[in-house]
């Protein structure tokens, strides 16, 4: 039967298949780092993985959805969007809310240096010696609220970042005029 | 020669393959919301569809009508195709790992988006030569380029404009891709069948 | 586990393949110039699906990644072809209506779209299932969109039914306007765009009123006074 | 003393959309004479017909939509769309066609998109292509001209016309003939030099009995645009250059075959297109540079369907085709910038 | 790798097989119906019983540019009855429609007089050019019975060229085309009448 | 002189120069109390050298330049230190900012000026140090460190050309053409100061064509003088040929490069009034207590140009005008096409503030009905930057910052023209100015992600470190337990515990 050669032709293809898949095997997947660069770093696990990078590693893997950043909020979501060229979805709620960003102080009365919010701090931004108060440095705080629950006198509170001219933005001017009116 | 640029104007401009032929919709609808993407996909397909069409020529000519089973032709076709597409992307993801990312599901897509098969019975259908059916896998896929590029830059003005809710999206999308068909229209003729 | 109900649900309307997720749009915008090419063309597609998604789930642990898309194809193409033969032998004028698009339900990219999405990762009961609930949702679509475009293209509705149910049906066809001059752009190429993205604002204007008819049922369960 | 804050500039506005649109109804008017004037009544019935369902629909959208109606009525962008629209229809066209076209152009073609300012592709060509395409055979039968037409036709008799939608075939036929880009291009399909062609009555000196005229009021009409500043010069030189060079050149070499450049600009809608339809500014491009190439382009074109194609008179196409290309030609055409290489 | 090999291969064993199968089963069917479909134009032309022959069979190929102005070729079939020969249906294609070329079958009694004509297919504009259609209007009827003589040459255009067949309203291009090229045929079965007509071969 | 054309602009609007500029400069009184910005220029705000309940005297230096960009700041006059805390000043965006508040005396006893008769006598580095010291900045707009602009460039003496501005190209705004009718004579001597400075061939004075007389006595200033390497030049009155960059394309044909500074193209520009604080502080010893500023508008009785000691509330600018008038409706600080508008009037004047504009409605119209940018491309004609406003809007309107950015939206120089020829009245200045702020923010974001990201990542490797470590250590442990380990199992565990390290450090890295 003449169709034998095509059923030995297409075997051939699958050995060829076979092969490519060996000789071009990729590993890693240089996509997380642009995910990772997209998200906010506050390291707060929010988002259900344990930091920014492994919730960029899920989302490369497909196991994870693009709006689980709270920190990130609408327009970390329309940036992934953007990025990986899907639409852009509202910020899943179980994640938690979008916030402005607040900074961890301490209140050096009542600190007892027990270390406990050192650990807990994922970008290392808490300074102090055991048995000595600590201290925020207000640059490097994420205001991931990670150090809150561990403190035992609870002496950590957030706060607003104070408003600079440095930061200040212009209105953006609304077209009420062209929006619908409901 | 002219007879050559015959074929590149029809498949082209008068008979497009997307606008006019209805064939590759899923991925015109589907990677033409940013131009970089558009182009990626386009640079892709014409590859592929070239190749397509001149794998399924030579499989058409030298397997098929020799061994006398041209009722086999779709599958032949298709698999012909299937491993080109995959081989194309091994390779890809292994040498561009961002244009990889850019086209997604698409590559995959690509061996079942119509056009690919479709270019390659068409070819067949009417009697082309070797050099014929290159040219008509490749006019094809650079008609198949050029719309969805166009296609691209408008979906981004879109994108952006203040579509009534309901018609957010893809149904915008589409009425755009008729109007595109509209003025394709305006083209027929220009090549007599 | 998905429901069966749910499966059914999805393919018919939440994640149509025609108006939601946008695949098999090809033969969907080519075919469906009448209302009978395309019921013609959504029951070719329907019993590919079927066929498709069965064996797919069937195979699915035997297959390599690096062959998936090959063998999926394959199985997909011997089934379109096995049907194509069929079709030619047993209705041929609609054959040859339907045209290339017989051949090319192959690349339906619904159909390799449900193989890879849905039965390489379902048992073969659910498979069948989705294959069927999508197979019906890409008629319906097939159907009301024929229908669109043949009453104002044309003001008829099923005209050439006898090409699927026997000569019997040529009386079938309703003339809805009579002396119709035709809306041409309806039967033609931009018809078939225009008229799905309508339709798709139509569906997307139907999701939103039945959602609020939910919330609203919700917020009346919800009403203490009315408990 | 306390204030209120607002941003700069403080100074008002020099100019408004509802100005610009005016210039351009008062621009047209001048054709609109002259097509009156040798076509007779027809195309003002096309004219109330189009701008009464335009305005409907414009507003229908607007309440439809939720946006606030009178400024964007009262903006006039819509009697525009469907003044342009009008003008291109044949003038005996029954009432349903600008009827159709302006709910086309309004509705698909503007609103769709978001209305005023977003909509790529312009409305007006729009409705007329899909006319063209769904009705080709009433939006190719044209009135002679007036000169031709032995006792004329009364107000009355076109009103007959234009409401009957089921015409009275041998009287369409007596007094309608083809524009003569239309004969230009069957009787060339016949094999008939254009000496020949142009011996017939419906043709003139320079190019159509009563075309010309209308074109060079649109002409007229045109400039006094350019003067106020409404448009810029880069689309219509550049649309009637491109037209004029592509025609020239074939008209040098193949003279008796191919019609003359002169009757490429006046025997149709090109002085129409390139002064007041190519130069939408919504559709066309935005950068001077990319102006001009549009318009070049819309100009080639036109010629290649004119020529080749399956219609007659190409612009529409050529303009709907080239709005597409919009986009990448203003992506492709940025300006330099002040300090910039 | 060589798993994949005989994964596949397996895989087209199964698929080619089942096709293979379909095929041996619906082939006869489908020549069959390419046949039928062929005959069925055919006979509205010629009705069967004006004939005892197989129309597909004893058919002539000509492609003769300087009688039909064109490159495309012509069938010719023969309908015989009882050995005569009664008349014959050509294929000839018209190239100059609107959009393209105009397919037709013209049947002519062995006396030179028109059965009719059918086009069979087309490009031209639906709704203009179309009008050739039997299922959109009477026109192409009007060729019945007509012959050389009957009207004479020069009347063998539309009114507009001041003939006698009709054109459609807006469409004079499509008419000319089909009359035109309904003349070669005739003109072209004058000339050739003899070798036409002769049967045995 | 040959001129230059650059793109755009606005060549008509209505200049309303006539209403304050025909008085004379008048001093306004000594209020009863000056506020001072610490922040008063472009930089980092300066730092206070006095305490509350300090006496200060004219001229003493109440505030020293913190950093490499910055200025000093003097006091107006004699008083006491009341108070040093945040008070409103003048800014869009109508935030409080430390000042330090003087509660004057009524003396105006001033500290000994150290006048120098001839400037040649002073070598460079001796100038450049006493305008730094003067606290002298840009009086044109942008309020940057002088000293700091003339610094690098007398260093490398690559200068060809000096340019004053003198073109007051807003409308409503005299005070330079004010203080060029009368005291032409200082300015060219501060010309004279900054080309020996410099090093500049020449000087070009430039102002518009609309002020002829003043052009005439700036030419019998500059024939007194006899310095030929002065001249004045008559501009076209085009608006903003005034901006800095625009101007030295009008006069030279040049474009300073995108993200560049004039200098790099062999020019400096400084504004008439800044030549004339540098020939006060440099002849005279005085440092930069006052300005002239031009109060105008139909909110005010008499509108004319007042020198005014910086500090100064508004109100008392608007009582030494004679009172607001009933239209009173805005007040703005600057022109009326980049001016900012101010909440209330006991806000102080600054160093850059050069005009105070009491607006009527029609003068500063409010609400502008925006309708959708129809792409008519006026607003690109009239954009002397040669940008695409239309793009740069949709871009913005559309948060896709980013792109905005990428088609140069930080060329944008706030000018305005956009907005006034846009037939949409689309507040597209705004929106760019909207948008720059953002991505500024933006940007300042991102850096901090980085920081924290980098921080994360150290921190983690250091944590797997520690824990490698210390599994390294519980291993020998257990090694030292269980006596004489086979030899393979110690190797064994070595390798594993280098292969770790080696993971931590690659994960680091
Ligand atoms: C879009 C379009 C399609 C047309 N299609 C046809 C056609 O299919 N057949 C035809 O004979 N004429 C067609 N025409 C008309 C020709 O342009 C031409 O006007 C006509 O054939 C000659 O017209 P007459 O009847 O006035 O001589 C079409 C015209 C247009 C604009
Ligand atoms: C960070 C910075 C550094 C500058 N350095 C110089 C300089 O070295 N030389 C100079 O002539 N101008 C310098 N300038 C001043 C600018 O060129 C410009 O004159 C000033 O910003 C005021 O211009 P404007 O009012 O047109 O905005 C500098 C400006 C800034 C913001
Ligand atoms: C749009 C615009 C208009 C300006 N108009 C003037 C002006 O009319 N006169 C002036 O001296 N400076 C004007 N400036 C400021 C100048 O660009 C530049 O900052 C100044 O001439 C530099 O001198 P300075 O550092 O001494 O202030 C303007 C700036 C801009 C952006
Ligand atoms: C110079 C000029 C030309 C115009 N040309 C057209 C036109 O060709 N077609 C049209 O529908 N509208 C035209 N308009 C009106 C307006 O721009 C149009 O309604 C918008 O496309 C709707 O968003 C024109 C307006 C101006 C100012
Ligand atoms: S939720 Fe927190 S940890 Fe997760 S990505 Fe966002 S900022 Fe990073
Ligand atoms: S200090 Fe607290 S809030 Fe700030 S980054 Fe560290 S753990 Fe998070
Ligand atoms: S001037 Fe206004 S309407 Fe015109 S292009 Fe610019 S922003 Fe758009
Ligand atoms: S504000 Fe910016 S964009 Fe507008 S005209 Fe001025 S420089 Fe150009
Ligand atoms: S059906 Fe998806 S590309 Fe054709």
């Amino acid at each position: 039967m003449s169709f034998i050669i095509l059923i030995a032709l297409f075997a051939a293809f699958g050995a060829l298949l076979g092969y490519a898949a060996i000789r071009f095997k990729v590993e890693g997947n240089p996509i997380v780092d642009q995910i990772d660069s997209v998200l906010p770093q506050t390291q707060c696990g929010q988002c259900n993985f344990p930091g920014c990078r492994p919730y960029a590693q899920a989302i490369a893997d497909n196991k994870a959805d693009i709006n689980q950043c709270p920190p990130g909020g609408d327009a970390g979501i329309a940036a992934l969007a953007d990025l990986l060229g899907v639409e852009p979805k509202p910020l899943n709620e179980e994640n938690g809310v979008e916030q402005a960003t607040l900074v961890a102080v301490i209140d050096e009365e009542v600190c007892i240096g027990c270390k406990l919010c050192i650990q807990a701090c994922p970008v290392d931004a808490i300074l102090g010696a055991p048995k000595h108060m600590h201290t925020v440095i207000e640059a490097e705080c994420t205001g991931c609220d990670l150090c809150l629950p561990p403190c035992p006198v609870e002496c950590i509170s957030m706060e607003p970042i104070a408003k600079t001219l440095a930061l200040w933005q212009w209105d953006k001017p609304d077209n009420s005029q062209n929006k619908a009116k409901t | 020669m002219s007879e050559y640029l015959l074929i590149l104007v029809s498949t082209i401009l008068v008979n497009n393959f997307v606008l006019v032929k209805f064939l590759g919709l899923c991925p015109f609808m589907g990677v033409s919301n940013k131009l970089e993407t558009a182009m990626g996909m386009g640079l892709a397909t014409t590859f592929v569809l070239t190749l397509a069409s001149i794998c399924s020529y030579l499989a058409n000519h030298y397997l098929l009508e020799p061994l006398g089973l041209e009722y086999l032709r779709t599958i032949t076709f298709i698999v012909v195709i299937a491993v080109v597409v995959q081989m194309t992307e091994a390779i890809v993801h292994k040498t561009s790992p961002l244009l990889y990312q850019v086209l997604g599901i698409y590559l995959p897509l690509i061996t079942t988006n119509c056009a690919v098969l479709g270019v390659a019975l068409l070819s067949v259908q009417e009697d082309h030569g070797f050099i014929e059916s290159a040219l008509y896998g490749f006019g094809a896929a650079i008609g198949f380029s050029l719309v969805l590029i166009l296609f691209s830059t408008i979906r981004e003005r879109i994108s952006v404009s203040d579509v009534p809710e309901p018609f957010k999206g893809n149904a915008i999308a589409l009425i755009t891709a008729g109007l595109m068909s509209v003025a394709f229209m305006g083209f027929s003729g220009l090549v007599k069948f | 586990m998905n429901s069966y109900k749910h499966i059914l649900k999805n393919g018919l309307w939440d994640n149509n393949q025609a108006f939601v997720a946008l695949l098999g749009l090809c033969p969907l915008l080519a075919v469906s110039n009448t209302v009978i090419n395309g019921l013609g063309l959504g029951i070719a597609t329907t019993l590919t699906l079927i066929l498709s998604n069965a064996i797919v789930s069937l195979v699915r642990h035997q297959v390599g990644s690096e062959i998936r898309l090959p063998v999926f194809v394959l199985i997909i193409a011997s089934i379109v072809t096995a049907i194509e033969l069929t079709m030619n032998a047993f209705f041929y004028e609609l054959y040859l209506i339907l045209g290339i698009f017989i051949p090319l339900i192959v690349t339906n990219c619904s159909i390799i779209g449900r193989a890879e999405a849905f039965a390489s990762k379902n048992p073969i009961g659910a498979s069948c299932v989705d294959g069927f609930a999508m197979g019906l949702g890409f008629t319906f679509a097939l159907v009301i969109l024929g229908a669109m475009r043949e009453i104002l293209g044309s003001g008829t509705l099923f005209s050439n039914a006898h090409l699927m149910f026997g000569e019997a049906a040529k009386d079938m066809t309703i003339y809805v306007i009579d002396d119709y001059e035709g809306f041409l752009l309806a039967i033609l190429p931009p018809g078939a765009f225009i008229g799905l993205g309508l339709l798709i604002a139509l569906k997307n204007v139907t999701d939103k009123r039945l959602a609020q008819a939910s919330s609203q049922k919700v917020n009346i369960v919800l009403d203490p006074k009315k408990v | 003393m306390h204030f209120l804050t607002s941003n700069s500039p403080f100074i008002a506005p020099q100019n408004s959309i509802q100005k610009m649109m005016l210039w351009l109804l008062i621009a047209l008017t001048p054709g609109i004479f002259t097509m009156i004037w040798q076509f007779g009544y027809g195309v003002l019935f096309n004219i109330i017909i189009c701008v009464s369902s335009a305005i409907a629909a414009e507003a229908l959208m607007l309440y439809l939509r939720g946006r606030p109606i009178v400024p964007f009525i009262s903006d006039l962008s819509a009697v525009v769309t469907a003044l342009l629209l009008a003008l291109a229809l044949p003038t005996i066209a029954p009432w349903w066609i600008p009827f159709i076209g302006a709910f086309i152009a309004i509705v698909i073609a503007k609103h769709l998109y978001g209305g005023l300012g977003y909509n790529p592709f312009n409305p007006a060509m729009v409705a007329f292509a899909v006319l063209m395409i769904s009705f080709p055979k009433s939006m190719t039968v044209w009135i002679l001209p007036n000169a031709l037409l032995p006792n004329g036709l009364s107000f009355s008799d076109i009103f007959a016309i234009v409401l009957n939608t089921q015409p009275n075939n041998d009287l369409v036929d007596a007094i309608t003939a083809a524009t003569p880009l239309d004969e230009m291009k069957t009787q060339l399909g016949l094999n008939q030099t254009t000496e020949e062609i142009k011996s017939a009555s419906i043709f003139s000196s320079l190019a159509g009995q009563g075309w010309q005229w209308v074109s060079i009021a649109y002409l007229l009409g045109g400039t006094l645009l350019l003067f106020k500043k409404i448009i810029s010069w880069h689309i219509p030189v550049g649309l009637l250059s491109g037209l004029f060079v592509i025609s020239a050149l074939f008209y040098l070499f193949e003279p008796g075959i191919t019609p003359s450049p002169i009757f490429h600009l006046l025997g149709g809608g090109a002085i129409l297109g390139a002064f007041f339809i190519a130069t939408d500014p919504v559709t066309a491009a935005t950068t001077l540079k990319g102006r001009f190439i549009y318009g070049v382009l819309i100009g080639v074109l036109t010629y290649i369907i004119r020529t080749w194609g399956g219609f007659p008179e190409g612009i529409a196409f050529a303009v709907i085709l080239i709005n597409m290309a919009v986009p990448l030609i203003d992506h492709y055409t940025q300006t330099r910038v002040y300090g910039h290489k | 790798m060589i798993k994949s090999g005989w994964v596949l291969g397996l895989f087209s064993l199964i698929g080619i097989g089942l096709v293979s199968l379909t095929y041996l089963v619906t082939h006869e069917q489908i020549a069959e119906n390419e046949r039928l479909f062929v005959l069925k134009n055919l006979h509205e032309l010629i009705p069967e019983s004006l004939h005892d022959n197989d129309l597909l069979e004893n058919t002539v190929q000509i492609v003769d540019s300087s009688a039909f102005g064109s490159e495309h070729e012509v069938t010719i079939y023969r309908a015989i009855k009882d050995g005569q020969l009664i008349a014959l249906v050509a294929s000839p294609t018209a190239p100059d429609g609107y959009n393209g070329s105009i397919k037709l079958l013209v049947a002519i009694k062995k006396n030179g007089e028109l059965m009719g004509v059918r086009a069979i297919s087309h490009h031209e504009t639906p709704g203009l050019g179309d009008a050739i259609d039997t299922n959109k209007s009477d026109w192409i009827y009007s060729f019945n019975s007509k012959s050389l003589q009957e009207p004479e040459i020069k009347q063998w255009r539309v009114k507009r060229d001041g003939g006698e067949f009709d054109q459609f309203t807006g469409a004079t291009i499509t008419p000319r085309a089909v009359v035109k090229m309904v003349l070669k045929t005739l003109q072209y079965y004058k000339a050739n009448h003899n070798v036409l007509t002769n049967t045995d071969e | 002189m040959k001129l230059w054309r650059f793109n755009g602009g606005l060549p008509s609007l209505a200049e309303h120069k006539n209403e304050s500029v025909n008085l004379p400069i008048e001093h306004a009184p000594v209020p009863a109390k000056l506020v001072y910005p610490l922040r008063q220029h472009i930089g980092n705000a300066a730092t206070s050298l006095v305490c509350v309940g300090d006496k200060v005297l004219r001229g003493q230096k109440i505030a020293a330049a913190r950093g490499l960009i910055s200025a000093p700041i003097h006091a107006g006059s004699s008083g006491v230190v009341t108070d040093i805390s945040d008070h409103l000043i003048p800014h869009p965006s109508g935030f409080s900012a430390p000042c330090i508040s003087i509660e004057t005396d009524g003396l105006d006893d001033e500290i000994a000026p150290v006048p120098h008769s001839s400037f040649q006598q002073l070598s460079i580095p001796e100038l450049i140090t006493i305008i730094r010291d003067a606290g002298i900045v840009g009086l044109g707009g942008a309020a940057f460190p002088t000293a700091i602009k003339l610094d690098n460039q007398s260093k490398t003496r690559n200068i060809e050309t000096l340019i004053l501005n003198g073109a007051e190209c807003e409308p409503y705004i005299s005070c330079d053409d004010r203080l060029l009718k009368e005291r032409a004579d200082r300015v060219v001597e501060g010309i004279e100061i900054l080309l020996h400075l410099l090093g500049a061939k020449r000087a070009i004075l430039a102002i518009e064509d609309n002020v002829p007389d003043t052009f005439k006595s700036i030419q019998s200033a500059i024939a007194v003088n006899n310095n030929h390497a002065i001249s004045a030049a008559q501009i076209p009155t085009i608006y903003p040929t005034g901006g800095e960059k625009q101007l030295i394309k009008t006069l030279t044909g040049k474009e300073v490069p995108s993200g560049g500074i004039p200098a790099d193209i062999g020019i400096v520009s400084i504004n008439v009034g800044t030549v004339h604080a540098i020939q006060q502080a440099v002849i005279e010893g005085r440092a930069l207590t006052s300005r002239i500023i031009t109060v105008t508008g139909e909110g005010v009785n008499t509108p004319r140009n007042l020198e005014v000691r910086i500090g100064t509330p508004i109100s008392t600018l608007v009582d030494v005008c004679n009172g607001y008038t009933k239209l009173a409706e805005r007040l703005i600080m600057g022109g009326p096409m980049m001016g900012f508008a101010l909440l209330n009037d006991e806000i102080p004047v600054v160093k850059a503030s050069n005009c105070i504009l009491v607006a009527s409605k029609h003068e500063a119209i409010t609400d502008k009905k925006a309708m959708p940018c129809i792409r008519c491309g006026l607003c690109a004609s009239a954009c002397p930057t040669n940008l695409l406003p239309q793009q740069l809007y949709w871009f913005s309107r559309s948060e896709q910052l980013t792109k905005a950015e990428d088609i140069n939206l930080f060329d944008c120089i706030e000018c305005g023209c956009c907005d006034v020829v846009c037939p949409s009245h689309i507040p597209l200045t705004q929106h760019f100015r909207y948008a720059k702020s953002a991505l500024k923010v933006q940007n300042h974001e991102k850096h901090l992600s980085d920081i924290a990201r980098d921080r994360f990542e150290a921190r983690d490797a250091r944590l797997a470190r520690d824990q490698a470590e210390r599994a390294e250590r519980l291993r020998k442990k257990k090694a030292v337990l269980k006596e004489k380990p086979a030899k393979e199992e110690l190797d064994a565990a070595i390798n594993r515990s280098k292969a770790k390290k080696q993971i931590a450090s690659e994960s680091k890295g």
